[in-house]
């Protein structure tokens, strides 16, 4: 017992007296939080480790709520975590039924597609497309330098060897990055679910594309009257599938001569 | 008064390449059989046409002006009629409108174009008027107007105009040609802009590997005594405007600021005879020297040309390309913008030089790590770190890019030109400065 | 989810030391020899188990406000009880050990699952929780102590290995050679980790 | 005077606390990416460790010791550490929110620092007085913030270079941590 | 014109400079004290020199997959100067083991070139030294390569100043001659690749406080002491070729001097005070590690810039 006493009176006693002096100064010293960076606190760990890189929970919460931290910066709370903090951020979470992933649209790679003139210079598309507006004849076509490859988050873009960029569609998380950053706008955000697709955005007449590129949309309408269930329509000389009606037949494949439709 | 020598610091020695042309004589090209007269040949607005389709122009008639301020009109450089509106491609790589007059060889004046018997009795505002109605625009390739130039902000005194006639450029002889044939002219563009600013002192400095011209300006200046003529040291970028003004009075311009703040005005020797012409025969700018140079091109010339000969005209007359002709510049290898091809494109106010390069001289290098060897830092002249700033805009981040002092970047490319990895280290500058320069306009807005 | 997926989650997908890269101090210092490793994953399981189960136990006891605090105390007084118990009965390792006993106590492991989850789950999942982070952890622990031991002494659990002609590689048994193979297994496991999508 | 310049030395550069007695890991990976964080955190460090260094050689040597209650330690001393940083935050909050932004914010990330609860049994364990305990508190978080802050120098330049994507983020902070630990061999023996 | 043009960026001109230029001058430079070392401690220092270098480039090779074993010759230059900071007659195997852990743990998993933090070949000799001890401080003597130990280990007496300078005395492999060190950097200073700031801080830090510290009893002991400092160990090779390597040294000029001295003050920090007799590797990784802070507080005035 001679034990036990100091040891509970000790204790107990600092405890109080800890416990006393900072319910006092939590009252005394009380700041305004945001609550939505104490609900964000909340759903973390609270495990204060650093590991995020910022200065513990707290700054963490706020650089979240203020969009300065990812909501997955918190690698001990794993993606538990990073999916409560969306949730009270409200950032979509992507719809279930129809899944979108980022795809390439363009078929113009080293072989088929015509150059101006060869681009010497820091790999970067936006950068080659001052120059005389890129090294590609074709106005559409994807310039192949990879700014997309670069902001992917999840390393889903890789360049190809034919100059093309490659997407992994299982990796992509539909964020849409790799699609604002195109200067060329030829990477756009289908539905997973849709076989086929026009690889291509040239909105020139045909007799030019059949110029520039060998794969290029001429607009012949073969693959427009090739269709059993009407899902193609031709807008500004280019053709473009309905996903949402097409029932992914591949008559549309068969019937473009110029092996647009894949 | 006693001046410090100092030169900048940085710079490179690139060799100069002028053998081809420096001996040879300016000839005046064949006009053009219809001329391309840009309406944007000036840093600021472009012009609005002042002609339509169908009408008669005749030479040196104003075709085309604009209210913007800085801002330059545009002359015909033919007499004829103008058969289109429409773009034209550009040495910046972006289309512009211009106007197309087809030329009737008759070279008749238009009857604005009189000369000032009495140009010497001008008050300066009148002068000013005049420059800015000759469309005149700095001709080192800048093409800042020049009347923007000597319209100092209340409050600047300027004491110095200084004529850049270093042409460090290598290639480049049309300046050092033009001092040669029109020393005289060149004074006499130095008087009026100095009597426009009122500065007290006029100073032309010219590289030192030019002595000809340095002698022949000397016995110009001779009976003024408020002119000097300076040899330079023989290194790029003698001729930038800041780092001539610091040669000359050791002053620094400060950060984001223009020369006039430490009372200074800069003139190309090309603009000094432009503004001549203009005051003296009321001759608008249309026509310039022109180097067209490089071992791309089969005979290699110093030519007189009007502006809006097509570029095309003018390599047939020096010629045509060689068949291994691999790279076209206009302007000077270390600052000039290359071409996709000389179709349908006129030369320009701002054009000095058109640099034909063959395949031995174009190499491919592939863009290596850096390595950190600062050289990038040692030449350059306005000592920022090019060698972050790039890997910086490599990562994309641009914020670094900032902190690293990229907007005072003058683009020389003393950096690109030393750099051992091959790192196009200018253009990534000039890639975060187009995005800095957003961020900081956005940022004011939300203010 | 099921007890068992707690379980195995811990020592693979959610690993303390290679996938969370947590609790990196014990891991470092402790690690010259298998066997020590082995000694403080253990350590760390056993105060990891036991405050999981108290703190799920006692969950809707303590209050949301005092709730960290109240975990550090339990934690702590499980960590003095294996101080103790490790003194008593295996003073070698123990002395081995040295302050990193104590200092389990600010483990961000431990203070992280009673947070995460021990504090919201009931005491089967805890229970189950625990000793799978613990055991992943011990894991990770054992790998890199033998790793160094391996190529700093020859030996493994003190079983030679590379025969007596062998030159250890003495780095790895130092300060640095800490750092050096941590980091390396680190690469080595991420590269492993993308090959398998273990994401 | 020469013993406690050892100490200073000893506990910066010979044994620091990062590089050679593994205290502190956690924070040095995790806070050492921006220069200017680290030597925030390494300033609120420095503050604490002199601060429960302090308090908690009082505790020891006039609470537990009298009372023979030494099994005690890591309870009472992990509670005290936590109660002082959670005081001094909310102290500092209030009274200076400038202070805070600097400071403060990296107080809750030192709670679990093991460095602190470190320095405090290291503190008994060397049987340093009142004074030398707080002095090597002290240098022992100038040593950690030494440390901090070449990490996050290094960190930043790494900022510009593609590290191969295995080796990106902790793995990369090992190794150099490594090769530091290396070089600060060279002070071994001096004193 | 049938031929298509090519576009880029201005300037069109570039020096005929590359990477790989740049390397050879670094191996020519290096030849000097390779041709010393070898012919004050044969065959051996020949044999460690040949299997650090080949080490380093296969594993270069076999990292980058690269099939031109030289590359941009980096790697060879890493290896080499591993050898050089080696005593003459380590065991083959490690040789091969440093020649190998300068380019994957010093530079390749940086990112390779241009990356590193830290000088390779000193890395991979810190790591040597942590583990083999004993193999990394056995010293020979010249011409007949008795075991012996270093000058520095000996004191100043031992070894008259015209051995010391010329390189016949024992220790690393490249550090012994000055004479052939200084030949080899002359050729560095004159392309340009190195500039006076980081080895005279560095010297310059050496003599000051071997004559400040080292001396005792008048100037001219004081001189010598100070003279004995830089010649004597490896002072003279890790001011010209190791502190200066571009890659971990900083890029403006006054942290180049700021590092210059710090090498200079953390080696004789450890010569004079530590248990190692000689501190230069230490020393520079050390600077290196500093080399971030260092650029970035050393920022040159920008022209233009108005004074703070």
């Amino acid at each position: 017992m001679s034990i036990i006493i100091p040891a509970i009176l000790s204790l107990g006693g600092l405890g109080l007296l800890f416990g006393g002096v900072l319910a006092f100064a939590a009252q005394k010293f009380a700041v305004e939080v945001d609550p939505k960076v104490e609900m964000v606190q909340e759903a973390l760990l609270g495990a204060n480790c650093g590991a995020c890189g910022y200065a513990g929970c707290a700054q963490f919460a706020e650089e979240v709520v203020a969009g300065k931290a990812p909501v997955s910066g918190c690698t001990p709370g794993g993606a538990k975590t990073a999916s409560r903090i969306a949730e009270i951020l409200g950032a979509e979470a992507p719809s279930a039924e129809a899944r979108l992933v980022a795809q390439i649209v363009c078929l113009g790679d080293g072989v088929t597609a015509k150059t101006k003139h060869i681009y010497d210079g820091a790999p970067d598309c936006k950068a080659a497309l001052m120059f005389g507006g890129g090294p590609l004849a074709c106005s559409f076509g994807c310039v192949g330098l990879g700014n997309c490859v670069r902001a992917c988050p999840v390393h889903a873009i890789v360049m190809g060897d034919n100059g093309l960029p490659v997407i992994d569609t299982v990796l992509c998380i539909s964020c849409g990055k790799c699609k604002n950053i195109c200067p060329r706008q030829v990477i756009e955000m289908v539905n997973a679910n849709g076989l086929h697709h026009v690889r291509c955005k040239s909105r020139d007449k045909g007799k030019l594309v059949r110029t520039v590129c060998e794969r290029g949309c001429i607009a012949c309408n073969l693959c427009v009257k090739a269709c059993p269930v009407e899902a193609i329509r031709m807008e500004n000389n280019l053709a473009i599938i309905d996903s949402y009606i097409c029932t992914n037949c591949g008559e549309c494949v068969e019937a473009c001569p110029r092996t647009t439709i894949v | 008064m006693q001046m410090s020598f100092k030169t900048f610091k940085g710079g490179v020695h690139p060799g100069d390449f002028k053998s081809a042309t420096e001996k040879k004589p300016v000839v005046p090209a064949k006009p053009p059989a219809v001329a391309i007269i840009p309406l944007s040949q000036h840093i600021g607005a472009p012009c609005e046409p002042l002609v339509a389709v169908g009408d008669e122009v005749k030479m040196g008639q104003k075709v085309g002006d604009s209210k913007g301020f800085v801002s330059a009109p545009v002359h015909s450089s033919v007499s004829g009629k103008v058969i289109k509106i429409e773009a034209c491609n550009s040495a910046l790589g972006r289309p512009v409108q211009a106007v197309y007059i087809e030329n009737d060889f008759q070279d008749t004046w238009h009857e604005d174009v009189q000369p000032n018997p009495n140009w010497q009795q001008l008050s300066t505002d009148e002068l000013k008027k005049l420059i800015r109605e000759g469309g005149i625009v700095g001709m080192g390739g800048a093409t800042f107007p020049t009347h923007v130039k000597v319209s100092p902000p209340p409050g600047q005194v300027i004491e110095y105009v200084l004529v850049n006639a270093a042409e460090c450029e290598p290639y480049l002889t049309a300046d050092h040609r033009a001092m040669l044939e029109r020393p005289e002219d060149i004074i006499t563009g130095l008087q009026i802009v100095m009597k426009v600013v009122n500065a007290p002192k006029g100073m032309i400095g010219i590289e030192d590997n030019k002595p000809d011209a340095v002698e022949i300006l000397k016995k110009a200046a001779a009976n003024f005594p408020d002119i000097e003529v300076h040899a330079l040291h023989t290194k790029y970028p003698q001729g930038a405007e800041k780092q001539l003004i610091k040669v000359f009075t050791n002053r620094e311009v400060p950060s984001g600021g223009l020369p006039s703040m430490v009372g200074c005005v800069v003139q190309n020797p090309g603009t000094c005879i432009a503004i001549a012409d203009m005051v003296r025969f009321g001759k608008p700018l249309i026509e310039r020297n022109v180097t067209i140079t490089g071992s791309g091109i089969m005979e290699p010339k110093n030519m007189l040309v009007r502006v809006g000969t097509p570029l095309e005209e003018v390599i047939e007359q020096c010629g045509g390309f060689k068949s291994n002709i691999r790279k076209m510049v206009l302007g000077g290898p270390m600052m000039g913008f290359s071409q996709p091809g000389p179709e349908n494109q006129p030369v320009t106010k701002g054009t000095s030089g058109i640099l034909c390069l063959t395949e031995q001289d174009v190499q491919i290098y592939d863009i290596r790590q850096c390595i950190k060897c600062a050289k990038c830092v040692d030449v350059c002249p306005v000592s920022i770190m090019p060698l972050f700033i790039g890997s910086s805009v490599e990562q994309g981040m641009y914020d670094k890019a900032e902190a690293y002092n990229a907007m005072d970047c003058i683009e020389c490319g003393c950096c690109t030109y030393i750099c051992p990895s091959k790192r196009p280290l200018v253009q990534w500058i000039r890639m975060s400065k187009g995005d800095i320069a957003a961020r900081r306009a956005a940022a004011a807005a939300k203010k | 989810m099921s007890v068992m997926s707690e379980f195995s989650k811990g020592i693979v997908k959610e690993n303390a030391i290679f996938r969370l890269v947590l609790g990196m101090c014990p891991a470092l210092a402790v690690t010259t020899k298998a066997e020590f490793g082995l000694g403080m994953g253990l350590a760390t399981t056993a105060v990891l188990v036991g405050s999981n189960v108290v703190i799920s136990l006692m969950r809707s006891i303590i209050p949301a406000k005092v709730r960290i605090p109240a975990f550090v105390i339990v934690i702590a007084t499980f960590v003095t009880m294996v101080d103790m118990l490790l003194n008593a009965y295996l003073p070698v390792l123990h002395g081995q050990l040295g302050i990193f006993v104590p200092l389990i106590v600010v483990n961000c492991i431990i203070l992280g699952r009673a947070e995460a989850f021990a504090s919201k789950a009931p005491v089967i999942h805890s229970l189950a929780d625990g000793i799978g982070i613990g055991l992943g952890f011990t894991l990770s622990l054992v790998l890199l102590g033998s790793v160094r031991e391996l190529l700093g002494a020859g030996t493994i659990f003190n079983v030679n290995l590379l025969g007596a002609a062998y030159e250890p590689f003495k780095v790895f048994g130092s300060p640095p050679g800490a750092f050096l193979a941590l980091g390396l297994l680190l690469a080595l496991v991420n590269m492993l980790s993308k090959k398998y999508k273990l994401e | 005077m020469g013993e406690i310049f050892a100490i200073i030395f000893g506990a910066i550069f010979i044994n620091n606390f990062v590089l050679s007695r593994f205290l502190g890991i956690c924070p040095f990976m995790g806070v050492s990416k921006k220069v200017e964080t680290s030597l925030g955190m390494g300033m609120a460090v420095t503050f604490v460790m002199g601060l429960a260094s302090f308090v908690t050689w009082l505790l020891e040597y006039y609470v537990l010791v009298p009372n023979q209650l030494e099994y005690l330690r890591t309870i009472v001393f992990i509670l005290v550490i936590a109660s002082l940083v959670q005081f001094v935050e909310l102290v500092i909050r209030k009274a200076s929110p400038t202070l805070y932004q600097s400071l403060g914010i990296f107080l809750p990330l030192i709670t679990t620092n093991c460095a602190v609860l470190g320095v405090a049994i290291l503190n008994i364990q060397l049987e340093y007085n009142l004074f030398e305990a707080v002095v090597f508190g002290v240098a022992a978080a100038v040593g950690f913030t030494l440390a901090l802050v070449i990490m996050a120098g290094i960190r930043e330049r790494l900022e510009l270079v593609f590290i191969p994507k295995h080796f990106q983020g902790v793995s990369i902070a090992m190794i150099i941590a490594g090769i530091l630990s290396l070089a600060f061999g060279g002070f071994k023996g001096m004193m | 014109m049938d031929r298509k043009l090519v576009v880029s960026s201005s300037p069109h001109l570039k020096t005929t400079e590359s990477v790989r230029s740049v390397m050879i001058d670094v191996l020519v430079a290096l030849f000097p004290a390779a041709l010393a070392g070898v012919i004050f401690f044969g065959a051996p220092a020949l044999i460690t020199m040949v299997l650090t270098t080949i080490s380093a480039m296969v594993t270069e090779a076999i990292i980058l997959r690269q099939k031109n074993i030289f590359g941009d010759g980096s790697a060879a230059v890493a290896g080499l100067l591993l050898a050089m900071v080696l005593p003459p007659a380590v065991p083959w195997w490690l040789a091969v083991i440093g020649g190998i852990t300068a380019i994957a743990i010093g530079k390749q998993v940086f990112g390779g070139i241009g990356n590193n933090i830290f000088n390779p070949a000193l890395v991979a000799r810190a790591i040597l030294m942590a583990s083999w001890a004993s193999h990394m401080t056995t010293w020979v003597r010249p011409v007949d390569l008795a075991t012996a130990a270093t000058p520095l280990a000996l004191g100043q007496k031992a070894f008259s100043f015209i051995n010391l300078f010329v390189g016949a005395v024992p220790g690393s492999i490249g550090e012994t001659s000055t004479f052939a060190l200084i030949l080899g950097a002359g050729w560095l200073f004159y392309k340009g690749h190195i500039t006076w700031r980081i080895p005279g801080g560095f010297i310059g830090t050496v003599f000051v406080m071997g004559f400040l510290f080292g001396g005792y009893g008048g100037v001219l002991p004081m001189i010598s002491a100070g003279l004995f400092h830089v010649l004597a160990g490896g002072v003279m090779l890790g001011a010209l070729f190791m502190a200066t390597d571009m890659v971990t040294s900083p890029v403006t000029a006054k942290g180049q001097l700021i590092f210059g001295i710090g090498c200079g003050m953390l080696t004789m920090l450890i010569r004079l005070f530590g248990a190692f007799p000689e501190g230069v590797m230490f020393a520079i990784l050390m600077m290196n590690a500093l080399t971030p802070l260092i650029d970035n507080k050393t920022l040159p005035r920008k022209y233009g810039e108005v004074a703070k």
